[in-house]
């Protein structure tokens, strides 16, 4: 499902923070990518959506080779996607249902049926009656759940989430985990930045680590 | 194609333009009075060149030209050429034959005491002429041509018109269209760049919406669609804002204006014809699709 | 007090303005090119006005008054009257006696061949006149307040000059004046208007910067001084950037508009004097920081 | 240095998200604040320095009583207070070195030195080799630490971290937790949230526990 050849990325001037890497995630694989901070985590997972193009190397996402994409054909692969932001990148002008409700709207769907599935959806991180509110008025975890429905309403092929537990205590990261795994088991293909290793003690899955741009394990 | 789907439907995104004006009310306003104030200062500075240009002509009046036969030439030749005039001037004119004992009487009358002396002439020295009264609305450069018309007939010897003074009011006519293209043309250009870089802002606002939904998958039609129908929004309420403000600066203005104005009887106040109005409004709304259409565009480049 | 402390800083705020303008161009484009269109036309404007009362004016050309004696009076009077009339014109007017001789010579003149029939006359039956030539400055108000002085002298029994004329030029300046106090007013207020929504967009757009300013404790002043600066700055630029466009506006036209004004000799196209062009620059200024003021202290507020 | 009595802070229909809370931190204590999310950490560190009133309730911070303070008394105020941000809120038109010199320009300390003691202070964060770059450019671990730097650089006596190690790993935690203890040593009043229990049991210090706006532990 995405592949990566000896991928670089560097910035002018610095020393490159994904350094000659290649990986390859299997149709419905779950994968865990870890490292310090710093390492290239957000970096990789941007080149495989297609928000930076790699200095150097072949990114092949569900078939499609990303560094050869037009810039009009971006879109379409990103509807397969679902992305969960370190930052959340809610809008702020807009109630937590409708930024849900959006990436449906976007991708074609009807608002009727689109804010259903959004609520629905805003039941399952346990957010619905948060439905109204701007995200501004929300706690730093509660907006890091709507992230994650937004993400996760469409149903992608794809789940990129960049620390999606950051904000969040041992019970609420369970129940996220639980979403993403369930995610999984239905045939999404999915990889999860983040720096707590305590995770991937308590949820054993396939572990890539990352230092310095550099894979250092795997497995 | 989903972009088909979406071409499909026109009504959702344009409750998405109401609703991002309605939640921004700052930046609608402030697009809105730009193009409301540009449209405004365009049509009042239009208003006001064409009223300029009515009244110098009222100031005009109404168009007087003398035509002189040679002495010699007989009563009958006279009434002649006041047909052939009055072909020539239009149905409006008023022609007048005034014949060799006509002149002389005009004459004396016009000396008063002194006519008695006129009385001693043997013979008629005076032309026979030909008076040509134009309607008010003959302006400066028709009186002059049809003055020339005149001069080449053959019987005529002098066209009297009031050349000095017709020369006068087409300088200031020249003079005043000159400015009014330059005044004209800057504000145009002024317009046009306001709204574009006032749109700009507003789409520099808004960079965080517009970069979250080209993450989230939207293309750059379903991103740049409810820009272009808020710009469209915009500049037509502008326009019809301005429209306002001319009809209240009129009824403004109209009394003030009246004294001014009390010579050229019968003269208004200039005002908008119904197919202008239907322009400054459709003006206002393609000026605002046209900036918002270069900010947004700018923008999904960069 | 740390807020003395700050405003010992000048030098502080000003860098950290320019940095600003620097750092985001757009914003400080916007609010620049607004200020520099709304000077510009309001320039542009009043010199065109200023410019069609000094046409008009010329247009007028230099006025003429005859006052006439009655027909009884001796030639003597009309001498003492016109150096009266002299004395009331002022030393740049040109004040001629016509005696009861000069009168009848005149007219004997103008009639040509029909002249010799008052040859006959036992006795001259013209009134002696005085004919006062005024000079090309003199205004139509300044030549009525004259005319109606010379007719309180008794022995004036009719003074003309052309009276249906000047309440025309008088009731166009008018009219002229009028529009331009509207067009005026408005431009002013259109411009007060565009630059301080213009400003506050500009704000808008750095409201998170704001807020981090004043969580990490800035005061209000802390964070109102460098807009203040910029908006000065910007408003600067934006006045001397309309000057260079009045000047290139009018090298533009001045070709175009020496035919128009060929009749109005000695005429040049209205220049801003010295103390108007820092009025424009210091207006920009004034109005950058006014627009700021206004902009900052809502947002401060809210 | 902090009292709350009986604080409660409510947003217009909705349940409090501070209810009723009664908390004294002394001078040069160290405070964990934990709870779930949404319990009520960042409501109540927002309106110790002052960014929201109170409901009802009063609040002492540093002798003052703040629910009477004046709007132009807050600035001064918060000069004594270094907050670490959840979301960061760090200026992204200006590079990193500006952002944390500017927290000393803002109380009147001189471009020069300002920038000196930023510089020194990222060093002690490990970020020094960013200093020029705009803080979009760094990974979300960098961004929180820059935030660090800047609530630590002019040494306030009270000091309010949010989740000040939720985009770092284990070991970059330990450095800023370490960072905070020693500005603690030299003085400093400390309040850190954090939804993160595993740092209670790594570094035992008094733990404030709330849940729906309600203190349901202290000790
Ligand atoms: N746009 C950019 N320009 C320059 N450098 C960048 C840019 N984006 C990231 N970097 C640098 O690349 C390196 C890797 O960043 P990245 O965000 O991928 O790290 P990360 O593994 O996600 O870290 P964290 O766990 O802290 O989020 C960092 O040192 C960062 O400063
Ligand atoms: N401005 C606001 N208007 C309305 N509700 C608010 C506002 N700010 C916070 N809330 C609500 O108050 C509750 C507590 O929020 P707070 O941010 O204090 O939680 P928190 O303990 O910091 O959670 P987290 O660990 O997720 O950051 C949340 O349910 C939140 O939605
Ligand atoms: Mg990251
Ligand atoms: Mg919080």
């Amino acid at each position: 499902m995405i592949k990566l050849f000896h991928v670089t990325k560097s910035y002018l001037g610095d020393r490159p923070c994904i350094a000659d890497l290649s990986l390859t995630v299997d149709k419905s694989e779950f994968v865990f990518l870890t490292g310090p901070s710093g390492a290239g985590k957000t970096t990789l997972l941007r080149l495989i959506f297609a928000a930076e193009r790699p200095t150097s190397g072949q990114i092949i996402v569900g078939g499609r080779n990303i560094a050869r994409l037009s810039a009009s054909a971006i879109p379409y692969l990103r509807r397969n996607i679902g992305v969960v932001f370190q930052d959340f990148k809610l809008l702020n002008n807009r109630s937590v249902l409708d930024n849900v409700a959006f990436a449906l709207e976007v991708i074609g769907e009807r608002v009727g049926p689109a804010r259903r599935r959004a609520r629905e959806m805003l039941g399952r991180v346990g957010l619905e009656h948060k439905a109204e509110s701007p995200p501004q008025r929300l706690s730093g975890g509660e907006q890091q759940r709507v992230a994650i429905a937004r993400a996760l309403v469409n149903s992608p092929a794809i789940v990129l989430a960049d620390e999606p537990t950051g904000n969040l205590d041992a019970s609420l990261t369970a129940d996220i985990l639980q979403l993403l795994f369930d995610s999984n088991a239905r045939g999404a293909t999915i990889v999860v930045a983040t720096h707590d290793r305590g995770l991937l003690t308590r949820f054993p899955r396939r572990a890539v680590q990352l230092a310095h741009g550099k894979m250092t394990s795997d497995g | 194609m989903a972009t088909n789907r979406q071409l499909l439907r026109p009504l959702y995104f344009l409750q998405r333009a109401i609703a991002n004006l309605v939640h921004a009310p700052l930046m609608s306003l402030v697009a809105t009075a730009t193009i409301a104030l540009s449209l405004f200062v365009g049509a009042i500075f239009a208003l006001s060149i064409s009223g300029g240009e009515a009244l110098l002509n009222a100031w005009g009046g109404a168009a007087h030209l003398t035509l002189y036969l040679s002495p010699a030439a007989p009563d009958e030749a006279a009434r002649i050429l006041a047909q052939r005039a009055a072909f020539l001037a239009g149905p409006q004119a008023t022609v007048q034959t005034v014949t060799h004992d006509a002149a002389l009487a005009r004459l004396k009358h016009d000396l008063g005491d002194l006519g008695r002396a006129l009385d001693g002439l043997e013979e008629n020295p005076l032309s026979p002429l030909v008076e040509v009264r134009l309607p008010r609305s003959a302006n400066a450069a028709e009186v002059r041509a049809l003055a020339d018309q005149f001069a080449r007939i053959p019987e005529v010897i002098d066209v009297d018109y009031g050349r000095a003074w017709l020369d006068r009011l087409t300088s200031l006519l020249l003079a005043l269209r000159w400015t009014a293209i330059l005044l004209g043309v800057v504000v145009l250009a002024a317009t046009i760049f306001l709204v574009s870089n006032t749109i700009q802002l507003t789409v520099f606002a808004r960079r965080e919406e517009i970069e979250i939904m080209k993450l989230c998958g939207g293309t750059d039609w379903f991103v740049r669609t409810p820009f272009l129908i808020e710009g469209a929004l915009q500049g037509l309420a502008g326009g019809l804002i301005a429209l306002g403000g001319v009809a209240l600066a009129r009824h403004l203005l109209l009394p003030k204006m009246a004294d001014a104005l009390a010579f050229a009887a019968g003269m208004d106040l200039p005002r908008l014809l119904p197919s202008q109005m239907l322009a400054v409004a459709g003006g206002g709304a393609a000026l605002g699709l046209l900036g918002s259409a270069l900010a947004v565009g700018r923008f999904l480049r960069a």
